[in-house]
């Protein structure tokens, strides 16, 4: 029993932290120093996070890793750290992302260096925690610290709109995600008699879960069927679907669908490189994360419910979103709403509760993650040159620059999911499972519109921005990637190509949660064949202390009263 | 012998006054007293309790509330004379340049 | 007649406030032997000492088993010492924040430690104080020696202004709590809370009248201390025109006796009474102020004023807490607030102690991130611009990251935690808070309690934004330090983030604490 | 003669040890495309040809190997393996396979890297190696003057990549791979020369065109998977029987090799017709599932007719070939490999690799051959007004596609697959003449500004005149006419089940296309090469080709000439008479077609062959095309050159010349709306609605409310004591009304 076999999570989340500690601890002239620190610490953290990527046991149980202490008791918490399939390919995306982030902001960042590297490095460890947290409490609470260094990251490092598309983007995280916390609270409650209830997410989804499968028996029963039903079941038929809506809008914000995408177009504009990066390569994943972990499972009847609805607006965010592109003339507002057509089809894969649609849903966050990450850090590389987010002031540029609009070309051939690319696996798993899933044909038929204008638009961009002949001037000696560049695109590339024509192994990790996701998802649904519990319930470690439940603290012996 | 709801109802009579007062006289002075008179009304409320449930604490309460009001009318006054010297004036009205 | 004889050991629960009255009294007598020119910067020091000595006095008192003491008039439980720890929390760091703020006016003066270690100790024994003269008069206790030190600074209009209002409106609410006690005298026979149940419950049949209106009264008496909307008028004008370390004693210590007061006679006179109207009582307050408090502070372009506004809105929480206290058996139904039976059947005392932790909880937590947000004001406001009334300008703030990233640092602290956005200690407070309301069932409430903390966050957001996204300001005089102002800044921060963090430790005196005598 | 045959019936390398190394045949040109892509630029010039030339040769070599093998019969044993989703005796004759394992495999779906090579995918190994390294042979000349020289062989060995990959594939979607990765190798080429952007714009058109085909394809795709899981779930042991195979195989094959590899198709399309009996047929209703309703007929010919998009997209047909003739912006021997020999073809190739599935659908097949057939006339007809020598080769190619949709419309798919080949020889020779012709006179492209080549540029103008009557058939020994002529007798005799009218009408447009074609043809090949040379020619003298270009050039006219004798009915049909060579050598593979076809009754598909009748009426027409064209061009235009030309025949000719305006049509009612929805849902919807009304109002609205507020903190302590004890008054008086009630 190593070191690492109980603490490996542990080192991958606060590595980052301890090197925030030595970045401080660095005098803030020290630029060099600050930077070459930084990226050591990403470096070191993508070493481990790769271990615990390989140490990942697909055939194993169902969370791997765990690490779990008493913390703040009293009130049903614990310090709960595990990864299932899908949370360990998005921390391995994560971590992969870290040193590219150091790496691409080098030269792009001029100021207050210091702050922003401390910044990188404590996002880093917050999204790690989020995507490790097994406490549904301890995930809010990452989940809302990472929009503290986020926020600071677009409105200090920003561009000319900056404090806006901050405040904008932290206050609409916020509204969210304070609801959902009243329904964590909430469900919290009725999960169950005093001292059997907690935060745990084990705990309180197989506290759930017998009432669960009630009332999904009774709601597609007969008419008022409902009615009879006593204790939790007849609760969570009350407020079930108000928690569930708390949580979906919550995540439905993160992804973000439409029409709660407003926040997007301006953050993505707004941050500098690294910015753009993360939020979309990582951030935009807690969303469907969350979905996938939290809202679907806890409350499946309620989400069966509202399946319809919810995949719609997938669908309209995946051809609004395209449409949106179409009429864009600002190249990083195009990619943003690029990413919310991307973000549909795995929210529609979601959906789908499919074995095909949520896998390749799955690997659709992981191509995202790489293909629009990659394009927004192209995109970096250009505008520190020519300072401008207008296609009209590119063009012909493909001649002064062909090594970079090579790699250009390429990540956009992953974007629009050209076969052989990453892209092309997650689009086509994502559109086959919602055809094979219950939802009628037409979400699948109008979802693969978005393949032509996904390809219209990013073609379109590309074609505006690199061919033609140069028409301006400025544009004449611009420097084509040097070495750092091309070494921060290099892996993008690679993992493009890795990625499309060797999926297995990454689908063979996200391949158990697939089932289990899919079993808890159906529970919902009316006929569907109903896997046995050993599927559906979540097995976790207890607690080592016997405390391991959250007693209410109980009034110390009853006191001197008089009456 | 005067039954004891009188008493009651002077006092609460008394104490709509003071307050009446305190919410329309424009002298700062003046407000200040309507504040004494309220608490003067409190006081003949709890005597009067007192008497009707004959027991000490009404009495000393009685007490303790003079001593307080004693107490208060001090550093009432000095803050008075404060905004005196400040502004030359007392007149409630005046007193409102910090708002909204 | 016997006088009741009483034991030195009946004056160990009062040690915190005689450490405090004792300390005051050395001040005001060395006060007198110094000339005007002397070095006073004992005198800060002292009081600090005094506040940490009673602190931990009360820390100690916390494990004491919870009983009567001086016949009736005060009891010692857990409660009132985790308070009147809460006190000298605030306290000390007052007067921390208060040395650098005198010295840049000249305006060090023994009085003024003195008098806030007298307001302190009337908070500390009010927590106790469990009868209503007694009550009353530590009340007064502590208000004459706020107004005093409202009106302390006796340059310009504004510090003279801000004392009288406190004062008229201060004595003119003491005068009506008094007048409901009056009522509930008459009504029992009785001052004393812990006799009171009995005469109560006969009083309500016989002359209800009596008791309903005292009971509103007295709750209005305390509303205006924990200025609750709409008793609230006053706070805005007097905590920006009295000094700021001032301001700090008021929003935390202030506040949090009054609340354990009015915890403490509502648990007693609540009884009994039909359970509705306290309930309604406190929340409809608790609606109010929460929204009311919020609201009005978007717009405030003025920190002090701002953080004036945000106190009311917390009191909003406080009293959402409160009201959770009342909810006497789950299943009642308003419109707003909900009380429905969600509650997986949690027995009510133990809800009820869970509502009471949250209070204390979030009381710390406050007086931490406010007094903390209080002294940074302090450190950057300068006399000149009072008069035109832009000494506490946001602008003040801009480009305060790269002057002082320390200071920056630490106000971000504080602003994220009364936001109540994770990981500090607002957020878990917070967190104790709403979680208590939903156990009762005040669903609704909490949901109205969350979006009105969403507007929050925003104009905390702003003072952020101008910290750390806006340019220094050009010809900004450069920022002194002081080891004082220092001092309570590293002191709260680190509070704000481990709290925030690891509550642990003080979760489990909470357990201890949430029980309140004679429950 | 035994000796030789069998020498050639014995593969140098027997099938099993061969099989294998299938999957070389993709990675070399890939890893040429790589090395020229990457070091291309530092290997410089002579190593990139070499590089990519051998690359494409090695892959020749190859595919002759793979080619030799699926025809080996050594001691008589033809060459065979177990179909995995047939029973243990069932087998796949005349063709070699490997399976290289799963690609993706999510769910109860999976991929695998699955190569086949039978005579069908065999031919086109050759004509895209083959052809493909004559054209590598002929751009190191043609493009001796362009600095990209590393990136043009780059994406031709890509494209030649994907396009072997489109032919290998043993299953729908490594297919599409290829598929789509011809796409984007032609789009990359098409914009080679993206300084210009009209070509750029080319490029991005001919790529989101063949999207929308593709978009088609997927779906088709997923429906399908979804018809096999009904059929797999409805099917009965009598299905699997008429099938060839048994459930447990037949799950088993899905279970290791997918439900959309061709051979599981296959053994659906066996099982669905009405002749076998058995629980599942084209009229049965599918009972669960997405689909449930519909019927298995239904389901086919939707799944067909939307192949059938996706086949237009890719090989320019009705309503999506507008991309092709823009795609001649790309450098000339692009155009002869992508546009003319190869990729366009792919639609064709599909067909015939689901001919099996398709003629369980007469609907379907029936539109394919109109769409054909409007498409080969539309296409012929604009190539009448066309200057531009590559923009006729262009829509001539189109009009020759629609002729081989005609076919494959109507059963006759080892007709289609013919002409696909000899297509192949003759339209690449056109191209490569057109290419050096070009290239000799300063890259002149309009025929009114050429003439009088025959003397100057010998070769080329004799390579051109030989595919020339290849493809107008004016002179009947050539492929050309042959392979047509076997498709038109195929479609005059065939008959769909219930549509029997379709084969007269697609017969007649055919004749009129023939004629057409010949027409313009002898126009071009007029116009170019015979008469005086045009005053307006660029260069005084033009100058015959190196001979890395002509070489090509002979050799492609050769082949345009020789591929005639496979049209010969010299083989002996099983049960009696004979039957074309080329018939024949596919049998194996359109095996399953025929007897679906003849168990559903779907389409009787007639056998016999052409008599001498059947081929002078063919020539008839041929040569009253050419007779025409040789009429206009040498006698009546020059005899009234000057004179003013009737309005009506210029309004015609300017229309033909604006190809119907079809482009515009298609920018006023599609792309327009489109950009148009697009914008506005942006400004109105977006930016005001959501972001301005919703987003920002509520922030809005919440800081007024809060100035208001705000207003009535007045500062006048009376008013604020006035507040409070109102409020007081109102807890008193609720006080009081609870304790009444």
């Amino acid at each position: 029993m190593s070191f690492f076999d109980t603490h490996l999570l542990n080192v991958v989340i606060y590595l980052p932290l301890v090197f925030a500690a030595l970045v401080l601890m660095l005098p803030a002239s020290e630029h060099g120093q600050v930077r070459t620190i930084t990226f050591v610490g990403m470096l070191l953290d993508l070493v481990f996070g790769v271990w615990a990527y390989f140490r990942f046991e697909p055939s194993g149980s169902e969370f791997q890793m765990e690490f779990r202490v008493p913390w703040f008791q009293q009130f049903g918490m614990s310090y709960h750290l595990g990864v299932d399939g899908l949370a360990v390919s998005l921390l391995l995306l994560t971590v992969f992302l870290g040193p590219l982030v150091v790496l691409a902001s080098t030269t792009y960042i001029q100021h207050r260096i210091k702050e922003f590297h401390l910044a990188l490095l404590v996002l880093q460890t917050t999204m790690l925690g989020a995507l490790a947290s097994m406490d549904v409490l301890l995930f809010y609470i990452f989940f809302e610290a990472m929009l503290i260094p986020m926020y600071l990251m677009v409105g200090v490092w920003g561009a000319e709109d900056r404090r806006m598309a901050a405040v904008k983007f932290f206050l609409y995280t916020l509204v969210g995600s304070l609801l959902m916390l009243v329904a964590i609270v909430a469900v919290y409650f009725i999960s169950g008699p005093p001292g059997t209830r907690s935060f745990d997410y084990g705990q309180l989804y197989n506290n759930l879960l017998a009432a669960n499968q009630q009332l999904a028996a009774c709601a597609n029963g007969p008419e008022g069927a409902c009615a009879s039903l006593t204790g939790l079941a007849a609760t969570l038929h009350t407020y079930g679907p108000w928690m569930f809506a708390a949580f979906a809008l919550a995540f439905a914000i993160k992804v973000p669908m439409w029409p709660v995408h407003t926040w997007l177009p301006d953050a993505h504009v707004q941050a500098p490189v690294a910015g753009s990066m993360i939020l979309a390569g990582v951030m935009l994943k807690m969303g469907t994360y969350g979905f996938w972990r939290f809202a679907i499972p806890l409350f499946p009847v309620a989400a069966h419910a509202a399946r319809p609805f919810l995949a719609v607006l997938a669908v309209i965010g995946i051809v609004y979103g395209a449409l949106m592109c179409l009429a864009q003339r600002d190249i990083k507002k195009l990619i943003a709403y690029s990413s919310v057509s991307h973000l549909g089809y795995c929210m529609l894969g979601l959906l789908a509760v499919t074995g095909e649609g949520a896998t390749g849903s799955a690997y659709q966050m992981l191509n995202h993650g790489i293909s629009t990450g990659a394009l927004f850090l192209l995109f970096g590389f250009l505008y520190e040159r020519r300072h401008t987010r207008l296609m009209s002031d590119y063009g012909g540029i493909a001649k002064v620059m062909p090594v970079f609009t090579a790699a250009f070309v390429i990540i956009t051939f992953s974007s629009v999911a050209v076969p052989g690319t990453n892209g092309f696996i997650g689009e086509f798993l994502v559109l086959m499972g919602t055809f094979k899933s219950s939802l009628p044909l037409g979400f699948g038929a109008f979802a693969t519109l978005g393949v032509i204008l996904g390809a219209a638009y990013m073609l379109w961009m590309v074609q505006k921005v690199f061919f033609g002949s140069i028409t301006h001037r400025e544009n004449q000696h611009l420097r084509d990637m040097n070495v750092r560049e091309m070494l921060t695109t290099a892996p993008f590339i690679v993992l493009v190509a890795v990625m499309g024509l060797m999926p297995q192994p990454f689908l063979d990790r996200i391949a158990p949660s697939t089932d289990r996701y899919v079993a808890r998802a159906s529970v919902g649904a009316p006929g569907a064949t109903q896997a046995k519990d050993d599927q559906l319930r979540v097995e976790v470690m207890s607690l080592p202390s016997t405390a391991a439940v959250a007693r209410p603290s109980v009034p110390a012996a009853p006191l001197a009263a008089r009456e | 012998m005067v039954p004891i709801t009188y008493y009651l109802l002077l006092a609460a009579a008394l104490f709509c006054m003071g307050m009446f007062g305190v919410l329309v006289r424009t002298n700062a002075l003046v407000v200040f007293m309507c504040v004494e008179l309220m608490l003067n009304a409190v006081n003949l409320t709890f005597l009067a309790f007192a008497r009707m449930h004959g027991e000490g604490t009404g009495h000393v309460s009685a007490f303790f509330v003079i001593a307080v009001a004693a107490a208060e009318a001090a550093i009432g006054l000095a803050i008075v004379i404060a905004v005196f010297r400040s502004r030359g004036s007392v007149n409630v009205d005046d007193i409102r340049t910090m708002k909204h | 007649m016997n006088l009741p004889n009483i034991t030195l050991a009946e004056f160990l629960p009062m040690l915190p406030a005689i450490i405090m009255v004792v300390a005051a009294s050395v001040l005001l007598l060395s006060e007198v032997f110094l000339s005007a020119t002397a070095s006073r910067g004992y005198q800060a020091v002292l009081t600090v000492v005094a506040a940490v000595a009673s602190g931990a006095v009360a820390v100690g008192l916390m494990f004491e088993p919870p009983r009567e003491v001086f016949l009736g008039f005060g009891v010692l439980d857990p409660f009132s010492s985790f308070l009147t720890l809460v006190v000298s929390v605030g306290l000390g760091l007052a007067a921390l924040s208060a040395v650098g703020f005198l010295r840049r006016r000249g305006a060090e003066r023994g009085e003024f430690y003195a008098l806030m270690l007298f307001a302190s100790a009337g908070m500390s024994l009010l927590a106790m104080s469990s009868e209503f003269i007694t009550i009353f008069v530590n009340i007064e206790v502590l208000s004459i020696a706020t107004y005093a030190l409202t009106a302390y600074l006796r340059r310009g209009t504004r510090p003279s202004e801000a004392g009288f209002k406190y004062f008229i409106l201060g004595a003119f609410s003491s005068a009506i709590l008094l007048y409901g006690t009056a009522l509930l005298y008459g009504a029992t026979g009785t001052t004393k809370l812990n006799d009171m149940a009995g005469p109560l419950q006969q009083a309500l049949s016989t002359s209800p009248a009596l008791v309903y209106v005292g009971a509103v009264l007295i709750a209005a008496g305390f509303a205006f201390k924990v200025a609750a909307v709409p008793f609230h008028m006053w706070t805005p004008d007097v905590y920006e025109g009295a000094p700021t370390p001032v301001t700090a004693l008021m929003s935390a210590g202030v506040k949090a006796a009054a609340f354990a007061s009015l915890v403490r006679v509502f648990i007693t006179v609540g009884k009994g009474m039909d359970p509705k109207l306290p309930l309604m009582l406190f929340a409809t307050l608790a609606l109010l102020t929460m929204i009311a408090g919020n609201l009005m502070a978007i717009p405030q372009r003025n920190v002090k004023r701002m953080l004036a506004y945000s106190s009311i809105a917390h009191a909003g929480y406080l009293l959402l807490g409160v009201a959770a206290l009342f909810v006497a058996a789950p299943g009642e139904h308003f419109r707003l607030l909900s009380a429905s039976s969600l509650s997986g059947g949690t027995p009510l005392d133990v809800a009820r102690s869970d509502a009471l932790r949250g209070i204390l909880y979030y009381l710390l937590a406050y007086t931490f991130s406010a007094t903390g947000a209080f002294a940074m004001v302090s450190a950057l406001e300068r006399r000149e611009d009072e008069e035109k009334g832009t000494a506490w300008d946001l602008e003040r703030f801009a480009g305060l990251a790269q002057r002082r990233p320390g200071w920056a640092f630490a106000m971000a602290a504080f602003m994220l935690s009364l936001g109540g956005i994770p990981p500090t200690v607002g957020f878990m407070s917070k967190l104790l808070i709403f979680q208590a309301a939903i156990d009762v069932g005040l669903v609704g409430l909490t949901v109205v309690a969350v979006l009105s903390s969403a507007a929050g966050a925003y104009y905390y957001l702003r003072v952020v934004v101008y910290m750390f996204m806006h340019p220094i300001p050009e010809g900004a005089q450069p920022l002194e330090r002081n080891w004082g102002t220092e001092a309570a800044l590293v002191i709260a921060t680190v509070a704000v983030v481990l709290l925030g963090i690891l509550p642990g430790h003080v979760t489990d005196w909470l357990a201890q604490a949430g029980t309140l005598f004679g429950q | 003669m035994d000796g030789i045959t069998e020498f050639f019936r014995t593969a140098p390398i027997p099938p099993e040890v061969f099989s294998p190394s299938l999957g070389l045949i993709i990675l070399l040109p890939l890893l040429g495309a790589f090395v020229c892509g990457v070091f291309g630029k530092w290997l410089g010039r002579a190593n990139v040809h070499l590089v990519a030339c051998s690359a494409i040769a090695g892959a020749f070599v190859l595919s002759l190997l793979a080619f030799w093998a699926t025809s080996d019969a050594a001691g008589g044993r033809v060459v065979s393996m177990p179909n995995p989703f047939g029973i243990e005796r069932d087998t796949i004759r005349y063709a070699i396979a490997h399976d290289y394992g799963t690609w993706f495999a999510a769910g109860d779906f999976r991929v695998n890297f699955g190569l086949l090579v039978d005579h069908l995918s065999g031919i086109l190994l050759l004509i895209i190696t083959g052809v493909g390294f004559l054209i590598h042979l002929y751009s190191t000349s043609y493009m001796e003057h362009d600095d990209g020289y590393w990136r043009f062989f780059a994406y031709l060995n890509l494209f030649v990549a994907a396009m072997l990959t489109l032919v290998m594939a043993d299953n729908l979607v490594l297919l599409f791979v290829g598929w789509e990765g011809v796409g984007m190798a032609s789009y990359l080429l098409i914009g080679f020369w993206y300084t210009d952007s009209a070509k750029a714009w080319a490029g991005r058109k001919a790529f989101v065109t063949n999207r929308i085909g593709d978009f088609a394809f997927l779906i088709a795709t997923f429906l399908l998977i979804l018809t096999v899981g009904a059929f797999n779930r409805q099917a009965d042991a009598r299905d699997f029987n008429a099938a060839g195979s048994s459930r447990a195989r037949y799950e088993q094959g899905i279970s290791q090799k997918g439900p959309v590899t061709f051979k599981g198709l296959e053994k659906l399309a066996l099982a669905l017709p009405e002749g076998t009996g058995g629980a599942v047929s084209l009229a049965t209703p599918i009972e669960s599932g997405p689909l449930s309703g519909y019927t298995f007929g239904g389901v086919m010919t939707s799944i067909m007719l939307l192949f059938l998009l996706g086949a237009a997209g890719k090989s320019a047909q009705l309503p999506l070939y507008v991309w092709l003739p823009d795609a001649m912006a790309g450098p000339t021997p692009v155009s002869a490999l992508i546009h003319a020999a190869t990729m366009v073809t792919a639609g064709v190739y599909l067909f015939c690799r689901m001919s099996a599935l398709l003629v369980l659908s007469p609907t379907a097949m029936a539109t394919i051959a109109i769409v054909g057939a409007l498409t080969s006339l539309l296409a012929a007809l604009i190539a009448f007004a066309q200057d531009d020598i590559k923009k006729v080769l262009a829509y001539s190619t189109v009009s020759q596609l629609g002729i081989m949709f005609m076919g494959v419309g109507m059963g006759v798919f080892w007709a289609a697959e013919m002409h696909l080949m000899t297509h192949a020889f003759f339209k690449a020779c056109l191209f490569l003449g057109a290419g050096s012709v070009m290239h000799g006179n300063g890259d002149e492209t309009d025929i009114k500004k050429l003439g009088g080549l025959w003397k100057e540029m010998k070769v080329t103008h004799a390579t051109f005149l030989v595919s020339t009557l290849a493809i107008t058939g004016i002179f009947p020994i050539m492929s050309g006419f042959f392979s047509k002529d076997a498709i038109f007798h195929g479609v005059h005799h065939n008959h769909l089940h219930g549509l029997e009218w379709v084969s007269t009408f697609v017969y007649v447009m055919g004749l009129l296309i023939t004629a057409a074609t010949a027409f313009y043809m002898s126009r071009v090949y007029l116009l170019t090469f015979t008469g005086k040379r045009s005053p307006e020619a660029k260069l005084a003298h033009a100058h015959e080709s190196a001979w890395h270009m002509t070489l090509p050039l002979v050799i492609l006219a050769f082949l345009a000439f020789i591929t005639f004798t496979y049209a010969l009915p010299l083989m002996p049909r099983t049960g009696g008479g004979t039957q074309p060579v080329f018939e024949n050598f596919l049998s194996p593979v359109l095996r399953p077609a025929e007897t679906v076809a003849r168990v559903a009754e779907t389409v009787h598909i007639d056998t016999s062959s052409p008599s001498l009748g059947d081929y002078a009426f063919a020539w008839m027409w041929a040569l009253l095309g050419g007779g025409a064209a040789a009429f206009a061009y040498l006698k009546f235009f020059p005899s009234r050159v000057g004179q003013p030309v009737p309005v009506f025949a210029r309004a015609v000719r300017r229309t033909a010349q604006n190809k119907f305006y079809v482009d515009e049509l298609y920018e006023f009612i599609l792309i327009r709306p489109v950009k148009f929805l697009a914008f506005i849902l942006f400004r109105v919807v977006d930016a005001l609605v959501i972001d301005t009304v919703l987003v920002r109002g509520t922030a809005y609205v919440t800081e007024k409310v809060g100035l208001g507020l705000r207003r009535i903190q007045t500062g006048d302590a009376q008013a604020y004591a006035a507040i409070m004890a109102l409020a007081i008054l109102g807890g008193a008086v609720y006080a009081l009304v609870q304790v009444l009630s």
